[in-house]
């Protein structure tokens, strides 16, 4: 049992499970909501696999058709593609809980194969090791999410799914001239040989403007951010979730995974980092600002993303000094918003179905009537903000203490700020909940699964408080931010 | 150069001709129907002459036979196309040109 | 003969040239259909020219693809976009 | 000799200058059916362009995609465009919430872009094989003797595994975003059945022979798929529908066909080599041909699909 | 300045053509446009540098990519020109709704 279970090939089932449950529901569509919560824990088993033999093996490597780089593609795995797979399948478990209830026949029939084929292409991109490889997952991820805002309909939606694609498709673009400029310039597309061989040459430069800029704006850094509060917040409530708890971070795992290794040689400089964090702090003030002045719950919680995207992005110029400590920072973050987002938006879902709106002005006394939701809300607050104890706290306390070290006082101020205007808009939020509306509304009732998914998900990002050592002991798997880097 | 040379090199340039008498047809006649007429010369005869010189250079049967069947496609596409044109001109009520 | 194959690929790319005025002027939508259905007979000589020239016979099944696609978006135009009333007048 | 340069450059000249001015006016043409149509003609432009570099397969795919299919969905989508919206085309104030100091900036950023990437493209050498020499070396073992096919199928077949997912993805997507499909025109009419009814066959005659020479010249699935999309474009154009009865789970297995071979070609490989997609050598070429048919009827299949549009209906809706 | 460069060029010249009407269109019909021609310039790019073999054929790994790109690029037209239907249909025009609008 215990061989079963060590030389079972959990990776490629994470690529293979999905495209053939998609598959499936498609051929069978009565039957996609079974068959779609078969695969999602059978995915997330999987991943438990997947990190059962990397903690034994350490990286996961995958020379597909047996070639390996540069002639064939390579899959690739270390700690930091363990931790965005891990995030997906419990993100994919609660979310797929939560649809099981949400949709009805009708919808079910359309988002099942959508989220099936989208959760490959997630785990395809998190397991690739080329970057050709990466435009296509980068393609089929953003087809199959386009497709799953617009399954909301009506004006908004659609509006929000078109400006979704468009920014989803010029993003990609970029990047694939950078991939062509990288391909003639270095002779490969894998991403460890690039590393060998890219240094800090006009094409290179070229390629990292590409490619960044590209990524920034599939990742929704300000000022690239314009497409995301409609698109997130005009999606069905599971759809917001997966978008701005996983789809965002799937190009920022690039964007990170081409800064740590291809082009390596020219980070060195400040010049970028800089910018980057320039970036990322207005997305901090901006994000939470425009989240504190939404009248409607799902705008401010995808502003609240845009905010909360910003953070990830005041790594880059902590880490030239911090090393590792910055970076796990970031993943914390990554993951706990991860949760925390679902959660958050799986909460507004339930408010949204009970009382047919999402104006933040008319909760009408929530806090009596949907108690496990607004705790699901709650929780997920205490981890956005950044309270202990909460995964959130965590990340923020690693960062903190990154900028702290440099005496970056500027961020600092920025983390602080950010984490006070957080503050302001969930309990600006949680205020109307207790409190009664001028205009009581007709209720229906949320299904008990619902709301317990949410809290679930919220929980899950508490808990991460507690988590720090093992779940970074995990990240640290093949040492994915050098080996000079100073442990958390 | 052969005898066989000379020969295609007159249709290919024949061809050309026709081509160009196809362009100026499509850019001096006056209406729809008359640019049709010019269209079709280039089609049938213009990518025929074409045709017929490079069959004589053709290394192989199979690739005359492919050159053949490229010319008679594009006859038959090109009637049926400049028939729907035009029918479906006259039935939209686009004049006929007159002096 | 390669000289002369080449020139006429370059001659019959400047007649596309010229045709393309047909397509900015118009007037109607028919005649910029036209106007490109003549564009595909030109690619699909330029294609058995270049074919020719550079001794590549995979060019003449583009030619043939060229041939048979044109039909079709010609079928396109005039089966869906071509509006039924007619407002652009000759 | 030195005419014969000399051509080749007036060629290329003519041809790259005439695809930037095409592509200008497309972009730029007030008339909405202006710029469909002159896209078309920068597709016919950019086939010629990819025989010139010697890649007739991406000419082949460009001729039948690019060119080809993707002007007859522009062509349909300005039909429906014009029926919905009340002027119907074109003409609307365009760019007017841009003001023209704006449109300046754009302009800057552009040429500041062309400039950065136009000295990047010189400064890189002039000689480089890529992976020219690893393609030669394993193209023995890889079981076709086209090294575009063999990448596409063989070295790079993961790509293309996922490649056929993003096809459905994006018929997923229009099916699920609802509405009807393209009704009936008016009566097809004796000449267009007629056309119907040769073009059909020959398109999927040669489909069947791109599908063929793939595995030793240009050709393979992509074309021959794209090819069989386009007789299912022309018969739909026709007026010619299958029975309601094809059109529930046939229709879905034919759809799924191509992604499903290669998943379990893909599963089952991994079991007898140890590796995803791993061709024994020996079965490689009629494993690889295998893999091709079923991606090529899938890939028409749902091409054409695609330009129905909306779902069609069968007799019996399983939702 | 050999073949190569010159397709290159024209291909990067594409690419800052369509940037440009990408940017400047509201109409999304052609936003989607710009978009192809944007991915053409992108594919000329990878073809044509492919070409640096000297003699020998050229590098047919780009080759295999751009064709896998086309076919991506039909499926995202595809779809791109369905929902821009859908939302002329919603609105009567086929232009992205303001934003802020409520």
């Amino acid at each position: 049992m215990d061989v079963v279970f060590t030389e079972f090939p959990w990776g490629v089932m994470l690529i293979l499970l999905p495209l053939v449950g998609g598959m499936i529901c498609l051929l069978w569509p009565r039957r996609g909501r079974t068959l779609g919560l078969v695969t999602v824990f059978a995915v997330a088993l999987s991943v438990v696999g997947v990190a059962w033999q990397m903690l034994d093996t350490g990286i996961y490597r995958h020379a597909v058709g047996g070639w390996g780089a540069p002639l064939g593609i390579d899959l690739y795995a270390d700690g930091l593609s363990l931790l965005m797979l891990a995030a997906s399948a419990l993100v994919g478990l609660g979310v797929s809980v939560y649809s099981a209830a949400y949709f009805g026949r009708e919808d079910g029939t359309r988002f099942w194969p959508l989220w099936l084929f989208l959760l490959a292409a997630l785990n395809a991109l998190f397991l690739s090791g080329d970057i050709f490889n990466v435009y296509v997952t980068f393609e089929l991820m953003g087809l199959a999410a386009v497709a799953l805002v617009a399954l909301a309909g009506g004006q908004n939606a659609l509006g929000g799914a078109m400006r979704y694609l468009l920014a989803a498709l010029l993003g990609s673009l970029a990047y694939l001239l950078g991939i062509a400029l990288l391909y003639h310039g270095f002779g490969t597309v894998d991403i460890a040989l690039l590393a060998d061989r890219v240094d800090a040459s006009p094409v290179a430069w070229a390629a990292l403007g590409l490619m960044g800029a590209g990524l920034l704006l599939k990742t929704a850094v300000f000022p690239l951010h314009f497409w995301l509060p409609p698109a997130h917040a005009s999606a069905p409530a599971p759809v917001s979730a997966l978008l701005s708890a996983l789809v965002v971070k799937a190009s920022f795992y690039i964007l990170l995974r081409l800064w740590l290794e291809v082009f390596e040689p020219l980070v060195g400089s400040d010049a970028v980092s800089t910018l980057l964090g320039l970036l990322g702090a207005m997305a901090v003030l901006w994000g939470s600002v425009q989240a504190l002045r939404q009248s409607r719950l799902k705008l401010l919680i995808a502003y609240s993303t845009v905010a909360q995207i910003g953070y990830l992005f005041l790594a880059f110029p902590l880490a030239a000094a911090a090393g590792a400590t910055a970076w796990y920072a970031a993943l914390y973050l990554a993951l706990s918003h991860a949760l925390a987002k679902a959660a958050m938006f799986l909460a507004a879902g339930n408010l949204l179905h009970f009382g047919g709106h999402d104006r933040i002005a008319g909760l009408d006394r929530v806090v009596q009537r949907l108690p496990l939701t607004a705790a699901a809300f709650a929780l997920a607050g205490v981890s956005i903000m950044g309270l202990p104890p909460s995964g959130g706290f965590i990340g923020k306390w690693l960062m903190l203490e990154a900028a702290l070290g440099q005496e970056r006082w500027d961020l600092v101020a920025v983390m602080i700020a950010g984490g006070l205007l957080a503050a302001a808009y969930i309990f600006k939020v949680l205020g109307y909940a207790f409190t009664q509306a001028d205009v009581t509304h007709e209720s229906r009732a949320v299904p008990v699964s619902m709301e317990w998914a949410a809290l679930l998900l919220a929980l899950g990002a508490v808990l991460l408080g507690f988590l720090a050592v093992p779940v970074l002991s995990l990240v640290g798997i093949g040492e994915p931010f050098g080996v000079s880097g100073v442990g958390p | 150069m052969m005898l066989i040379d000379y020969l295609s090199a007159v249709l290919l340039i024949a061809g050309a001709v026709f081509f160009l008498a196809g362009t100026v047809g499509l850019l001096r006649f006056s209406d729809v129907y008359m640019r049709l007429h010019a269209l079709t010369k280039a089609d049938n005869v213009g990518l025929g002459l074409m045709t017929a010189g490079l069959v004589m250079q053709a290394e192989s049967w199979a690739v005359a036979g492919k050159l053949l069947l490229i010319w008679l496609l594009v006859l038959l596409a090109g009637a049926g196309v400049a028939h729907l044109i035009a029918s479906g001109a006259l039935k939209r009520g686009i004049r006929v040109w007159k002096r | 003969m390669q000289t002369l194959y080449l020139a006429l690929a370059v001659f019959l790319l400047l007649n596309l040239g010229a045709g393309m005025w047909r397509v900015l002027r118009g007037p109607s939508a028919a005649d910029r259909m036209l106007a490109a259905q003549l564009f595909g007979t030109t690619a699909v000589a330029v294609l058995v020219l270049l074919g020719q020239a550079m001794e590549s016979t995979a060019l003449l099944d583009v030619a043939l693809l060229f041939a048979l696609l044109a039909a079709v978006t010609a079928v396109a135009f005039v089966r869906r976009a071509w509006p039924e009333t007619n407002n652009d007048v000759d | 000799m030195e005419a014969l340069t000399l051509l080749g450059w007036m060629f290329d000249g003519l041809l790259g200058l005439g695809l930037l001015w095409v592509a200008w006016r497309a972009l730029t043409s007030p008339d909405l059916f202006r710029a469909i149509v002159l896209f078309i003609a920068f597709g016919l432009l950019m086939a010629l362009a990819w025989v010139r570099l010697e890649a007739p397969d991406v000419a082949l795919a460009e001729a039948a995609i690019g060119a080809g299919l993707t002007g007859a969905l522009l062509l349909a989508a300005f039909a429906k465009l014009s029926s919905i919206t009340a002027s119907g085309d074109e003409k609307q104030a365009d760019s007017a919430r841009i003001y023209s100091h704006q449109l300046y900036w754009i302009a800057a950023v552009a040429l500041l872009v062309a400039a950065g990437l136009g000295y990047v493209i010189l400064s890189l050498p002039p000689y480089a094989a890529g992976l020219s020499v690893e393609v030669a070396a394993n193209l023995q073992t890889s079981g076709v003797s086209h090294p575009v096919t063999a990448v596409l199928l063989n070295f790079r077949g993961y790509d293309t595994l996922l490649e056929m997912v993003v096809l459905l993805v994006a018929l997923l997507g229009v099916w699920s975003l609802g509405g009807p499909a393209i009704g009936r025109g008016s009566a097809p009419g004796p000449v267009l059945d007629m056309m119907a009814r040769v073009l059909v066959p020959l398109l999927i005659m040669v489909a069947a022979y791109l599908l063929w020479v793939g595995a030793h010249a240009p050709g393979g699935a992509f074309q021959a798929g794209a090819v069989l999309g386009a007789a299912g474009v022309l018969l739909l154009l026709a007026d010619w529908r299958p029975r309601a009865g094809l059109m529930g789970w046939p229709l879905r297995l034919m759809l799924v066909a191509g992604p499903a071979a290669f998943v379990v070609m893909a599963a089952l490989l991994y079991m007898v080599e140890g590796r995803l997609l791993a061709f024994p050598p020996a079965q490689a070429g009629m494993l690889i041909l295998m893999l091709e048919t079923a991606a090529t009827v899938s890939i028409g299949v749902t091409l054409a699909a695609l330009f129905l549009g909306g779902r069609p209906q069968s007799d019996k809706e399983h939702t | 300045m050999s073949t190569s460069l010159l397709y290159a060029l024209v291909g990067i010249g594409l690419f800052s053509l369509s940037l440009y009407g990408l940017i400047v269109h509201s109409h999304l019909l052609r936003k989607i446009l710009a978009l192809n021609i944007m991915g053409s310039g992108i594919f000329l790019v990878l073809v044509a540098l492919a070409g640096r073999t000297g003699e020998a054929p050229p590098d047919a790994v780009p080759h295999a990519m751009v064709i896998t790109g086309i076919v991506v690029a039909v499926s995202a037209t595809a779809l791109a020109l369905t929902l821009m239907l859908k939302l002329a249909a919603e609105t009567g025009r086929a232009e992205l709704p303001d934003e802020g609008r409520e």
